[in-house]
């Protein structure tokens, strides 16, 4: 069987996570959460994976406040954020549409996002839905900036952006996003369509973004699955049709 | 020095109306059965405080109309969805949401433990959380002029309130790895704790369970309630009720819905201390 | 992810010269091995900080001539009196000596663990060591000016070194509730730990060690060392060694005292990497 | 047997605690533990009591900070400390004779007295040595200052200072000492003699402490010295003779 779209998701964010010493992973995240796994896979032994909302794989022992201090230490390399609505500045909404006092949609809120995209080296914005509703020009609300001023303290913020339909690279010194790679199936029309931000194109032509190769696969579905089952059961039984306990 | 025991109703009863309340979220040890009882006996003004993230408790709270403000880095049902009376809450304006990051919350309660005026943070800077909180302060890092840095407020919450695996008569309560409960109970005035259990001896006596333990000189009082998380799980305990979970966040989508689900879930219950 | 395990002899010499070592005190659990071992490799320039005070390791570095300053609470040696080599130092003036106090050490170490750039402390106004700390300031509470409060910069020791009563082969090291010493992990960094022994399995596996263990993530290495802590002792474990601690009070009052002790117990041990 | 001096110290301490919630004592502090121990004896529960650097007695579980975060909080209704050096104004010196830089006699250190006099409500100055060596008119060093000026964050600070010889009580207004009581066998002049600093003397003459009852006697020796022995047993076996183990 071919690489499905989940699994070509996987192989490409694993493929920046590559040589990462610690990537965490948040709650309710199972394409990232396998893609942290697949890189722990490839390293050796020298990639820690550590996947939040999860008891088992919880390895802080400090309240609710380690994971936040454990970034600010510098001791995370890759984190993953998303948002309701992303923009062409990298600014994340995780808040609401319209006036935050009477607004027209509420979410959760913003959770970590206002510290994290600050101190996390690379910051990985995940949205499967590609469409000008989430890929916005400007968010309502900015739950987390994805630039800041000079001299404001920030070792961290956007690394790439991936979506259903793509991956995007971000130009820090243009403060863009610039397209890398357009998923297999996808056209760069239907992107440019179905975004709500302007972003570069590089010159001579967008490569479609690669499919993991048998071995790749392989790993996937195997001691990946395996792993991602224990954490997502739902995910790994409909992706993998790996069963649930 | 004995600890405080009282039934559930009677904890509730202790809450005043307006009190700030810091609650855990879903993932930790929440007193629901003390929050049904808050709602029993129709307690209002209540200000919530997510330590970080609120969830069902929370909701709750907010469809019974107990609540003023709510301030929290996130409320959620997780994977059953948004938070239905929240948002109803919010749309219609009857509640106050003041909207946070959970390092900030932390960051706060850590203030009020260590008694310290302010806290300062990194991150926040250019966000509309820091553009919306009036009580924040954006300075020059006195150490490093050039270097703006975001301080925050000690946060003392009047109450914290939540559920555990077992405690001792002495009032010492373990949590274990929960030790954003150890900082609520050190932060706030008061601490109410229900547990699955109160056990025989002391919990201080043991080196390994000691390390997961907070103090009875934190606990203004405790209440024996066994399964007094549900329909919430307790980590290493029971399961979350998950049928009744999602059946809330059904019945929680319409005012009707909520209503009727208050008074089969809550109101109907026989109140144990009448 | 495994943990890097060493000999005794090697973790000490991953520890550079010049380097800050943060400590634990005499109550706490405390790698004499490795001190003796850093002692052996001639470590110099040695930034002490004690966490919050350093007792026999911190007499024993300074009078084997390893140290340059020491930031500390206090320098003592409990009922066996105050620490005759630190005393000679710091009236021969070969040493610099940062007067602390307790809580200001922790504060300083906590806004390192949480990567703030400072933070503010009550007390300390009025004080000699406020007067003589020009690392510190005294500022104006931004939320109600006329409130005078001190910051603390933030505290990053290149080192932490301590010993534990067990660890796993992950690195995890069990500290029960000397969280100091967690603390101490978090903000440093690098963490080396001697322990009693390596044990089988993962002590995150079990809730109740959990509570008491940091994770290996902050480990940089371990060494293997049974009675790691003599002649200390370990809470818990096995008992001081009274009498070789009296005779190390008795004999570190003269130069040549100490340099006989030193000669006998630390110098003529074999190196176990040797 | 009548009261010992020991015991006379203990139980005038213990009627400076009577009815406090809480009281810490820190490390190496015999008499002040075995004057909580009392108090807590005749507080019928309510009273609460926190003996440092003991393993037994250590009741924190948020490591070596816990004691100060505490009673920040407002926890710890009283502390004791001591000085190498007290003086008129309560200013405690626990550093250095001389200058510090190269001084002439150097102490342990401030350990937590730069924190804990600002912060609890009743510090208890506590010398048994009373000299002019010890109590001076101004400290070579200040660890902690006896009262701060106006405006200062200082809920907590001097209460008693009681020594070998005497009780003295604290005139916040004034900022000085106010001799209470002499202890059975010392004289007001022998007093004025060894202490270096001035002080006030009630007119009207000033009393003799207060000698232990039979029923405290009773208490002391029994039930608080079988306690302090478990934390102290070289100082119970020495005051009352309680077999060491």
């Amino acid at each position: 069987m071919g690489p499905r779209p989940e699994e070509v998701l996987i192989t490409a964010i694993a493929g920046m996570l590559e040589g990462l010493g610690h990537i965490a992973v948040g709650a309710s995240s199972p394409i990232p959460g396998a893609a942290a796994l697949l890189a722990r896979e490839r390293s050796a032994g020298t990639t820690r994976v550590s996947i939040l909302g999860s008891e088992r794989n919880n390895f802080f022992t400090d309240g609710g406040k380690e994971l936040f201090d454990c970034a600010g230490q510098g001791r995370i390399d890759a984190f993953f954020l998303s948002g309701a609505q992303i923009d062409g500045a990298a600014n994340v909404n995780l808040v609401s549409i319209g006036d935050p006092d009477r607004p027209k949609a509420r979410f959760p809120g913003s959770f970590g996002s206002g510290y994290l995209y600050f101190v996390v080296p690379r910051v990985i914005l995940f949205r499967l839905e590609h469409t000008p509703r989430t890929l916005v020009e400007r968010v309502d609300f900015i739950s987390a900036p994805g630039f800041s001023e000079d001299g404001v303290y920030r070792p961290g913020g956007p690394h790439k952006l991936i979506t259903d339909r793509c991956l995007f690279d971000v130009d820090r010194d243009r403060r863009r996003f610039r397209l890398e790679s357009v998923h297999p199936g996808h056209t760069l029309e239907e992107i440019v369509e179905q975004t709500g931000f302007a972003f570069d194109i590089p010159p001579g032509g967008v490569p479609e973004t690669p499919v993991p190769d048998d071995d790749t696969l392989e790993v996937i579905r195997t001691r990946v699955a395996g792993q991602i089952a224990e954490i997502y059961p739902d995910f790994a039984a409909r992706v993998f049709a790996t069963p649930t306990h | 020095m004995l600890a405080t025991v009282v039934p559930v109703e009677d904890l509730a009863a202790r809450i005043p109306d307006g009190a700030t309340v810091a609650l855990p979220p879903d993932y930790g040890y929440c007193a629901l059965g003390a929050v049904h009882a808050l709602i029993r006996r129709g307690a209002c003004r209540l200000r919530l405080l997510g330590v970080p993230a609120i969830g069902f408790q929370g909701d709750m709270l907010i469809g019974a109309g107990c609540v003023e403000t709510v301030e929290t880095a996130a409320m959620t049902l997780s994977e059953y969805g948004l938070c239905p009376r929240f948002t109803a809450a919010v749309k219609a304006g009857t509640i106050t949401v003041v909207d946070s990051t959970c390092p900030a919350i932390h960051a706060a309660l850590q203030a009020a433990e260590k008694a310290i005026p302010f806290i300062p943070l990194r991150g926040l800077i250019g966000s509309d959380i820091l553009a919306r909180r009036d009580d924040w302060k954006l300075i020059d890092n006195p150490f490093a002029p050039g270097d703006p840095v975001v301080l925050l407020p000690a946060l003392h919450p009047d109450v914290a309130l939540f559920h555990a695996p077992m405690a001792d008569r002495f009032g010492n309560v373990w949590v274990g790895v929960r030790r954003e409960q150890m900082l609520m109970a050190h932060a706030a005035a008061s601490t109410f704790v229900t547990v699955e259990r109160i056990v025989d001896g002391n919990l201080m006596d043991d080196e390994r369970t000691k390390a997961g333990t907070i103090p009875g000189l934190y606990v203004t009082a405790l209440a024996e309630a066994e399964g007094g998380a549900w329909p919430m799980g307790i980590p290493g305990g029971y399961e979350p009720d998950r049928a009744h979970l999602a059946r809330y966040a059904e019945l929680a989508r319409t005012e009707e819905g909520f209503a009727a689900w208050l008074e089969a879930t809550v109101m109907s219950r026989p109140a144990a201390a009448e």
